[in-house]
């Protein structure tokens, strides 16, 4: 294991640190562990929070700022994080009109953002509702499983329901926005080189120099199927059919999010999205926005993911609405 | 089968027994999960250790309830808020008691169960914990039943679990994470019963 | 070699046409090679011009539009773009105002970029002037060889020149605010893995598993130093030292920027601004704004460089002054 | 000495070595620079031979210059400019010319380095081309002078820049990427040089 850091118990605590150091004109850190929120908390409009293990920075405490979260929570890498800190999160963002969890779908962060509302319901009153993000198409949705995983979509549910909610729109319009984008999102990935978590020492999977990995997740995890490596333009194909198969894009607008998983270069990325780009406009799929970079990473891994958004009228203008967080800043 | 002062040795060993077994525990959810779980468990009662010089004076609910409350704000992932529940369910249960028998034992047991099974929405046969736990009870129950040896009991828990262990290779995971690998995930057995298994044997031993 | 590319012959071309599909909002692609200019051509200012070779993405493509560049030339990876490329770029962005070229002090970036200057300044009488940025500390500046390579600090010329340019100032004002940034903008970057050129097919150099190398340029070439590795704030340590040597940042207000190289994950970035933050503050050096992400890249190098910028009056208005490019943003 | 199908002869098969040397040049440069050098050549060259049909009914001058074109549109880097310098540069000096003699060829070495040496404000003795050019060019001058033998004096030409080429070997480079090695320089051969000497060989092999 060859990383840049200090000491592996130190990595989360450290990193969150260096963020709030960074951008203090954005975010401060909570005492309560590893929870950060706007540095000016804004009032008056329902609040976002959302979080999962580190590991996947910029998210999430890279989307708090205007427009998009109000709080972020992060757990150790690739870990839930604990109701008590979610719940310390929650307290700290709520200014009456309620809060928005959004929560990725696995089982841990569910059971973990879920045990925060109760106890902010119970003890303090404060109105939660919450989305849970299931746009990974890698992996077979079943009434009888734990469904489909939630990954780089989620970056897209911050910033439109984050925009409505900075407009000041009621708790019941943010969650409604919220789970549109959900249903409309759908997201598929691929690596050709694993990940070590700090504490861990061992990647989560080996492979040779010639596979890569179809239908990774987000967390390190092997993806559904190992492959001989092919072609940028092959994978592509792959992977967008997939996501096409999913939901009927025919026709419709979308946005596009070139997710780099944590050390695929740019470069990789941009001709990535050469291909996208050319296959969408072959099925008259038109594209809306384009975002190409790192938004929702797994440490150092290598690799991408494709998201595809169904966008209508009000989520392509919130998709436009002002945002200024340290990782993603829309100007009107 | 156990006053404060063996309650506390139990947890004593359970906190040694997880740290000897965060690697092989890590591994097993290496395999078919995200690599983490004797790591999170590791972490949960490293934390619990710390707080054991509160326990003086405290009854065994309160105790259990305590640990509860370290695991799920200390354990994180899914088994966190999981055997967090099992651990403040059975302090509710055993609210005030100083000390407890093996029908106490019996009925943590059950309380645990269907706190986990409440909390994360599992039955039986979906690769969990569960699949440890359930069997664990109910072949305890079973033998007090019959002989009303807690020895006896606890031994034929144990088994049972184990089996529980073996039983979870064979079947496709539906809940957490191993649930992503479907028919990969057969082949290899659940972390979280694993980890429950360890936790049973230090009751049987010491109990 | 693992790349998610098609052809290492491709990967340039690729690389740009996937840029300017993922962005047609800010940037389009002139018919004559690899040079990006504005989607909409930005009237009665003076104009600015940068590249070099590719594989440095963002730069300098990601930081053409509003309050930054109007044109980026890519040559082949880690190679000066050639002089017929500029000379293009520079005719079709100059507005009669003239034109500035912002160089990175590499020999074939200052030849090309100089020849490409006398065509436009001979056969179309355009008035181009010149930067070269030097702020590489690792290599010793002298009158007798090349002096310092530029390296990250460049992104810092472009934004405040660039800002400057977008107010309407003349074409010796916005050379000067350049040449004032490249005076006060030093940097020093280190590497824990090598890059491969894809045309190359092999890394630049070799690392053992428990090697770094200290001072890297750009170009996936080695250091100055091959080291033994060492804890995130040993290697701060290190480089800080080189770069408060070199300039009196004593009781000044500076810029920040922690660049990734190209695969390093964010947490690690963030785990050094930790320590650098700490450091400055130690030193009464006031920070007056961080970045931390990729910048300025090697393809999938993984390490990192700081930069400091030591600011004025001047300097910090503009660094604050709106930009709206692929890769950086700034609200008002 | 060559007329215009000589020439292109001459092109030809520096074409050719420079594709065959370019995996050597590359990795030469990839000691001390930044591992393009060959890269760089060989993609000028293959677009050189791309513009040969261009050169029927040209003569010699005007050959070189479109070569000189070619290789300061396509090579890139500090080679591009200082190669394609150096054949515009000859192609001016040989404007008109449907053949040329070894005085031309020693001037159009002088012309070449001239150009090189202003454009990479470098002098002998930095670790460049040009430390294989000026050494080739004195000797072939000296030796044409003394005996008026071509092939003799083209002969220490090429003695004269493999000797550069050691020489480099020797010095620390204060110009081009290597300079930012320092003293990591030393004990290693310049891509230029090297690059140089290769083309000269052709022209000794076949004029
Ligand atoms: N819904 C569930 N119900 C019961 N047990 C579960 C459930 N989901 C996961 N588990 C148990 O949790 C274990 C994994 O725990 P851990 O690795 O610590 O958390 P995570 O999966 O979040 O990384 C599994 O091996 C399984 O026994
Ligand atoms: N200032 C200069 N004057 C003369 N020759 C130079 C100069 N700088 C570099 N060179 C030559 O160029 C060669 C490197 O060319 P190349 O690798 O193609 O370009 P780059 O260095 O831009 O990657 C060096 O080996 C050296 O001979
Ligand atoms: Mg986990
Ligand atoms: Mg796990
Ligand atoms: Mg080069
Ligand atoms: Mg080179």
């Amino acid at each position: 294991m060859k990383k840049i850091i200090n000491a592996v118990d130190q990595v989360e605590n450290q990193m969150i640190e260096g963020m709030v150091k960074a951008f203090p004109q954005y975010v401060k850190k909570l005492d309560c562990g590893n929870v950060v929120v706007r540095a000016q908390k804004k009032t008056g409009k329902v609040a976002l929070i959302s979080g999962g293990g580190s590991g996947h920075e910029p998210a999430h405490g890279g989307f708090v700022g205007k427009g998009m979260l109000d709080a972020a929570v992060a757990g150790a890498v690739f870990t839930s994080p604990t109701p008590d800190q979610i719940y310390e999160g929650i307290k700290a963002v709520d200014d009456g009109k309620g809060v928005l969890m959004v929560v990725k779908n696995y089982t841990g962060d569910v059971l973990n953002f879920e045990m925060a509302a109760e106890m902010a319901a119970d003890m303090d009153g404060i109105d939660v509702k919450e989305v849970v993000v299931n746009d990974d198409v890698a992996v077979q949705d079943s009434l009888y499983t734990t469904g489909r995983r939630g990954v780089a979509g989620t970056v897209f549910v911050h910033k439109i329901a984050g925009a409505l909610a900075e407009r000041g729109a009621s708790l019941d319009e943010v969650q409604a926005v919220a789970q549109k984008v959900i249903d409309n999102v759908r997201t598929m990935g691929m690596a050709i080189k694993p990940c070590t978590v700090p504490a861990a020492g061992e990647p989560g999977f080996e492979l040779a120099d010639n596979e890569m990995e179809i239908g990774i997740g987000i967390h390190g995890e092997p993806g559904v199927e190992k492959k001989p490596l092919e072609t940028a333009d092959e994978i592509v194909d792959t992977l967008l059919e997939k996501i096409l198969a999913d939901i009927d894009y025919a026709g419709s607008e979308v946005a596009v999010m070139i997710n780099g998983c944590g050390s695929t270069p740019l470069m990789e990325l941009f001709i990535v999205n050469n291909h996208v780009a050319d296959v969408l406009a072959e099925k008259g799929i038109k594209v809306y926005k384009t975002m190409v970079g790192e938004y929702m990473t797994s440490l150092e891994m290598e690799g991408f993911s494709i998201t595809l958004l169904r966008l209508d009228d009000q989520m392509k203008e919130l998709l436009d609405d002002e945002a200024d967080t340290p990782a993603l800043t829309v100007t009107k | 089968m156990a006053d404060v002062k063996k309650v506390i040795e139990i947890i004593d060993k359970i906190i040694a027994d997880v740290d000897e077994q965060k690697l092989f525990l890590t591994e097993l959810d290496n395999v078919i999960g995200d690599g983490d779980h004797g790591i999170n468990l590791a972490r949960g009662f490293d934390a619990v250790k710390t707080i054991e010089g509160t326990f003086e004076g405290k009854d065994i609910g309160a105790i259990l309830k305590a640990i509860g409350m370290k695991l799920v704000s200390t354990v994180g992932g899914a088994s966190g808020p999981l055997y967090g529940t099992a651990f403040m369910k059975s302090g509710a249960l055993l609210n005030g008691k100083t000390e407890m028998d093996m029908n106490d034992f019996i009925e943590m047991l059950q309380v645990s169960i269907d706190g986990i099974m409440k909390r994360g929405k599992a039955v039986k046969g979906e690769k969990t914990m569960l699949d440890a736990m359930i069997p664990a009870h109910d072949a305890i129950a079973a033998s007090y039943e019959a002989d009303k040896d807690a020895k006896k009991a606890l031994e034929a828990g144990v088994k049972a679990a184990e089996e529980g262990i073996e039983y979870t290779k064979t079947i496709i995971a539906t809940k957490g994470r191993a649930s992503y690998l479907g028919e990969r995930s057969i082949g290899h057995q659940d972390p979280g019963a694993t980890s429950f298994t360890l936790m049973l044997k230090a009751v049987q031993e010491l109990a």
